[in-house]
């Protein structure tokens, strides 16, 4: 059995999944025969690999990078699984959406106490009048909610997928768990 | 006394007096319906409908919180149908306001967040609306978080029917509809608000918090309700 | 029994006196609130948070309860009005003979949304659900006067005349 | 006042008007007021007087004629003549031709079907009758009813008759009403309360407010007879503040019936004592709903709350009420006069009697029609209505509002009736009907509908609240070719929940459009989604893009 490829994107979150997804510790030793990680935050990767079997989205989409990635991967990737809150609900990022991005910048970059304030142009990428849930731009296939999700349940979401089976997650996490 | 009516629920056979509401005898038998605009004590307002039922011969689904038991009756308390549609409620929910799980006081100690536990939601399908709403903090003891108000009216309930003071309402209507002390006045500057701090107890959400919570530290304690309804309805000789 | 004192109406302004007969013909009982708000808003043309106080004490109503009414019906204004009012009805019968582009040209010429008022205080912009003139389609109320079957210039035209400051007498 | 003073009242008035050689009804409705009929009627009574013929023509404020576009109208000695698009300007023409031939541009064909295919109930009298005069409506026959009732039969024979008439209630749901009242009439004899509902608050529905300043006696009557049979003394008339017309004749009306007696403590002398009050609404849809319209009676916010109880049981103030719409009100004094079998000899088996349209939209004859059940659509379109202008085809019915449904032409020929409307997916409501032709967007009627129902749901209950903001966002979404066909599904799953699950039936009925829309022109939606198109060409395209901040 080929090894299944599995990668891993970081959007507009606070990497608190990455570090939970690394919290499987050593069982991630005993997948290692199973899985590829074609792409992660944590292996540097520059481009997205076509054929991906899972791909696990930390963040929610929020800034025109966060959008063209998230198209890209979906297009790319067999099962979108949106872990944690933010992918899942777009969670506290979403509170900037109250405010205009241009409101939100001016109040960052041009607050009094700053020693050179500037606006930033072409340095940051461009942020959306929204932050939206992963599964309002594209399709998800498997919701992992949980701020973050415990490292057992990623690894169970993970096992579980890795063998063809969709996971239930009805008793593990919840939203804000 | 009111006579005892023997009816099915879930094709259980179960007694209660006629007096008594679907949800009440459902409840004594063991039976979970979810609610979260009902509250023992207060006065039924049937509007969050989560608690809807099926009864058989009736073709409309039926509110178990004001629906009195009768001889016979068949009810049926949970179906594929009436799971679809407690779940696209509390979606309806989540997705109207800014329900940030993660850091609310009340995580882990919410109504609005068990609810759609028990109902199996790990997303919301409906597009978030994302309002926006300003946040009072002007009580000197509690604040509220509008974001969090799913409109339930227990505070409005409460504070009318039991402490007497009438401080909350609604102001505005439908999807504009919002929670307000008197003139739409600060909190803190309430002229009528006795500072109970009843609503805070009994609110389902984070939405009305003790100050200097931090997130998941907001435990409610409603259970004060139901004694204090009684001693009222003995006062006023019902 | 508490007896709330009787008080003092928010301003010596005579209209108030209106209100009081309103609220008296309703016997100061609480079902008088709409009625009163109706008398308030005819004799002002807008209902003030003063106001609102006064009423809800004289007719023993919550605070809340005053303001939760006063807000959750359409006629009842929390702000003056400008001097004129167009009114573009949007009822089935208007929406779909035009009525939609009436409103838009109306939008555009003076640069406000419905319910609001130009900024020189001469123009209020309101929407009516249906004036029941459906006969002549598509129907703006220009100062309570019907009209119908106009045409989106038309309308912005008998608006805009409304702006022009009139030329000082010699 | 007695029945003997009812006829000597008839009796006087039929004898002055038989000395007169003509007498010309002018309209006085809202529409033709605004058409300047007010100063048409007085341009003719002084070229009357200029003429020196005040004592030989009387010129009247009268009634709806019905045919609203081509206003102001007016009738001359009851039919002979009939005119159209009067100015005061037209006062000589009209005064030389009374016993001629007017100007042909005056005339309006009397025998035209519009006219001829009406059968007059609740609107009897055709307009001829001075809304602001007693007697002109006892000269027609007005007030016997209630002296009959009142002197020589129970309640329960006024209660028998309405119940064997067969009347259903005219607001929408089609209720029988003999039913409604022997509730209310069973109730234990505390105070009772008698509410005509005059919040007419669908968009394109102006029937109640004709009647209300048309017939203010007979809705007067019809109430009080009404309270006769169920035990009531005291009564409101809800009306929307929006009809200042309506307010001011129903005003006029109490004054005058209580100065004869025919309203207040002892009418006619009898035992029976009935007051009514007029309350204004403020502007808010849901309050046509019979619970909220309670609330907002007792001075709240227009909420409707959990049925049952029902208001026949537990209504104002917590007391056994009747709750009738002014139309079914209306219908109840010709019944009185003319019997119960009479009335249900009109109509079909089911819906008996006759039906008060406002026909308008993409109509040529848009105005007032009162037809018998059972009549097509085609019927009341095609000839009543008189087709579509300027060659257009035909698309659809709208009928009940932003609670009902669009009806395609293959249903036209389709009775008219509560069970048969229901049927194809409509409602017979308070009896709006919108023609829609081909330059209509079926998306864009669905979303206009939704935007009403958003803007007057109370917020109450949840799946209205804020499922009908929802269901706009997606309408929205679909008619700016944004949407997906995911975004349908949800749609349609919303539609399926929020009829199902909301409190009221402003809610339960909020879905009805879009329901009625997608089942018979589900490609038009379709066009929107997957070709980014509107086949009517309504709809502005808006295709996504990335909304970036720049």
């Amino acid at each position: 059995m080929s090894k299944k490829k599995i990668a891993t994107i970081w959007m507009d979150g606070c990497s608190g999944c990455h570090m939970s997804f690394l919290d499987i510790d050593h069982r991630l030793l005993d997948l290692a025969d199973l899985i590829e990680i074609v792409h992660s935050p944590i292996v540097d990767h520059k481009d997205f690999p076509p054929d991906v079997d899972v791909t696990l989205v930390e963040g929610a989409v929020s800034s025109d990078e966060d959008y063209e990635k998230i198209l890209k991967v979906r297009a790319r990737t067999k099962i979108l699984v949106a872990m944690g809150d933010c992918a899942v609900s777009a969670n506290v990022p979403a509170m900037r959406n109250r405010f205009t991005p241009k409101a939100l910048q001016e109040a960052v970059y041009l607050a009094p106490n700053m020693a050179n304030p500037q606006l930033p142009h072409g340095t940051v990428p461009i942020l959306l009048p929204r932050v939206r849930p992963v599964h309002e731009v594209v399709k998800v296939d498997v919701f992992v909610p949980g701020c973050p999700p415990s490292n057992d349940t990623l690894f169970y979401v993970l096992s579980e997928l890795i063998h063809g089976r969709m996971p239930d997650l009805s008793d593990k996490t919840r939203f804000g768990a | 006394m009111s006579r005892v009516v023997t009816l099915k629920i879930n094709g259980q056979d179960v007694s209660g007096r006629e007096d008594e509401t679907v949800l009440q005898v459902a409840r004594e038998n063991g039976i979970e319906i979810p609610t979260l605009c009902h509250l023992e004590g207060l006065s039924n307002v049937g509007a969050c409908r989560l608690c809807l039922v099926e009864v058989k011969g009736v073709s409309r689904l039926l509110p178990a919180c004001v629906t009195r038991v009768s001889e016979g009756m068949e009810v049926t308390t949970h179906s594929e149908r009436l799971e679809r549609y407690r779940r696209m409620i509390v979606e309806l929910l989540f997705s109207e306001g800014n329900h940030v799980c993660s850091v609310c006081v009340s995580n882990g100690h919410c109504e609005l967040q068990d609810t759609a536990i028990q109902l199996r939601l790990d997303h919301i399908g409906m597009p978030y609306r994302f309002p926006v709403r300003q946040v009072d903090a002007s009580h000197s003891r509690y604040g509220l978080d509008p974001n969090r108000c799913i409109l339930c009216t227990r505070c409005v309930r409460v504070c009318d029917e039991i402490e007497g003071a009438h401080t909350w309402d609604i102001m505005g209507r439908g999807i504009n509809s919002q929670l307000i002390t008197d003139m739409h006045t600060p909190w803190g500057e309430s002229e009528t608000c006795t500072s109970c701090g009843k609503c805070v107890q009994i609110c389902p959400t984070g939405a009305l918090f003790i100050k200097g919570k931090s997130v998941a530290e907001m435990t409610k304690r409603p259970d004060f309700l139901p004694y204090l309804a009684m001693m009222r309805n003995r006062k006023n000789g019902s | 029994m508490y007896q709330a004192k009787p008080i003092p109406a928010p301003s010596d302004d005579k209209r108030w006196r209106i209100v009081n007969a309103t609220m008296r013909r309703h016997g100061y009982q609480p079902s008088g609130l709409i009625e009163t708000l109706h008398t308030m808003q005819e004799s002002f043309g807008f209902l003030d948070v003063d106001g609102l106080r006064y009423v809800a004490r004289s007719l023993r109503v919550p605070l809340s309860q005053v303001y939760g009414v006063a807000t959750f019906y359409n006629l009842f204004k929390m702000k003056p009005a400008g001097e004129h009012t167009c009114i573009v009805c949007l009822g089935t019968a208007c929406y779909i003979k035009g009525a939609p582009a009436i409103l838009s040209s109306l939008e555009q010429a003076l640069e406000i949304k419905p319910d609001q008022t130009t900024p020189d205080k001469k123009v209020s912009l309101m929407v009516a659900r249906c004036v029941g003139a459906c006969g002549l389609a598509p129907v703006v109320v220009l100062d309570e006067e019907t009209h119908g079957k106009l045409s989106p210039e038309a309308v912005v035209e008998k608006v805009a005349a409304w702006r022009v400051p009139v030329a000082e007498e010699r | 006042m007695h029945l003997e003073d009812l006829h000597a009242i008839a009796q006087q008035q039929q004898e002055a008007d038989s000395k007169l050689e003509h007498i010309l009804y002018v309209c006085t409705g809202t529409a033709c007021q605004s058409s300047r009929s007010e100063e048409v009627l007085k341009a003719i009574q002084a070229e009357l007087k200029a003429r020196g013929l005040e004592k030989k023509c009387a010129v009247r404020p009268g009634g709806c004629q019905g045919l609203c576009a081509r206003g102001p109208l007016a009738n001359l000695d009851r039919g002979k003549q009939l005119y159209q698009h009067l100015t005061p300007e037209d006062a000589p023409a009209v005064v030389e031709a009374l016993d001629g031939e007017p100007p042909a541009r005056l005339q309006l064909d009397k025998q035209l079907p519009f006219f001829t295919r009406q059968v007059r109930v609740a609107t009897q009298g055709g307009g001829l009758i001075d809304p602001n005069d007693l007697n002109s409506y006892i000269a027609a026959g007005g007030y016997t009813a209630l002296l009959d009732a009142l002197m020589h039969k129970t309640p329960a024979e006024v209660l028998q008759e309405v119940v064997k008439s067969g009347l259903r209630g005219r607001g929408g749901g089609g209720y029988p009403t003999g039913l409604k009242w022997s509730t209310v009439a069973k109730a234990a004899p505390t105070p009772k309360y008698v509410i005509v509902n005059g919040d007419e608050g669908d968009p394109g529905a102006f029937m109640d407010r004709a009647l209300m300043e048309d017939y203010p006696f007979r809705v007067l009557e019809g109430m009080t007879l009404a309270a006769y049979a169920v035990g009531a003394s005291y009564g409101y008339i809800y009306v929307r503040a929006e009809y200042p017309l309506a307010v001011k004749r129903l005003q006029n009306a109490i004054k005058q019936a209580q100065k004869q007696n025919l309203l207040g403590s002892n009418i006619a002398s009898t035992p029976f004592s009935f007051n009514v009050e007029i309350r204004l609404g403020a502007g808010a849809f849901v309050c046509g709903e019979e619970t909220a319209l309670i609330a907002s009676i007792e001075g709240g916010r227009g909420t409707p709350r959990p049925r049952p109880p029902y208001p026949a049981e537990s209504g104002l103030w917590g007391k056994p009420t009747l709750i009738n719409n002014v139309e079914t009100i209306a219908n109840v004094v010709p019944i009185l006069q003319h019997g119960s079998e009479w009335f249900a000899r009109i109509g079909t088996e089911k819906s008996k009697g006759t039906k008060v349209f406002a026909l308008s939209g993409r109509i040529n004859n848009t105005g007032l029609i009162e037809v018998p059940m059972g009549i097509t659509l085609r019927e009341i379109i095609f000839e009543i209505g008189g087709g579509i202008p300027e060659g257009k085809k035909f698309k659809a019915v709208q009928t009940g509002g932003p609670s009902g449904g669009c009806i395609p032409e293959q249903h036209l020929d389709m009775p008219v009736d509560y069970d048969s409307l229901a049927q194809v997916g409509s409602i017979m409501g308070s009896g709006g009907m919108i023609v829609m032709d081909e330059t209509s967007c079926m998306v864009d009627v669905a979303k206009y509908f939704m935007e009403f129902s958003m803007a007057e749901s109370c917020g109450k209950c949840v799946p209205c609240r804020v499922g009908t903001a929802q269901m706009y966002d997606l309408l929205l979404k679909i008619s700016e070719g944004r949407a997906t066909l995911n975004d349908l599904a949800l749609l349609e799953a919303l539609c399926d929940m929020v009829k199902h699950t909301s409190l009221c039936g402003l809610g339960q009925a909020a879905p009805n459009p879009v329901i009625s829309t997608l089942r018979y022109f589900r490609d038009e939606y379709l066009a929107h989604i997957l070709e980014k198109r509107c086949p009517a060409g309504v709809c502005q395209m808006k295709p996504e893009v990335m909304e970036v901040h720049s």
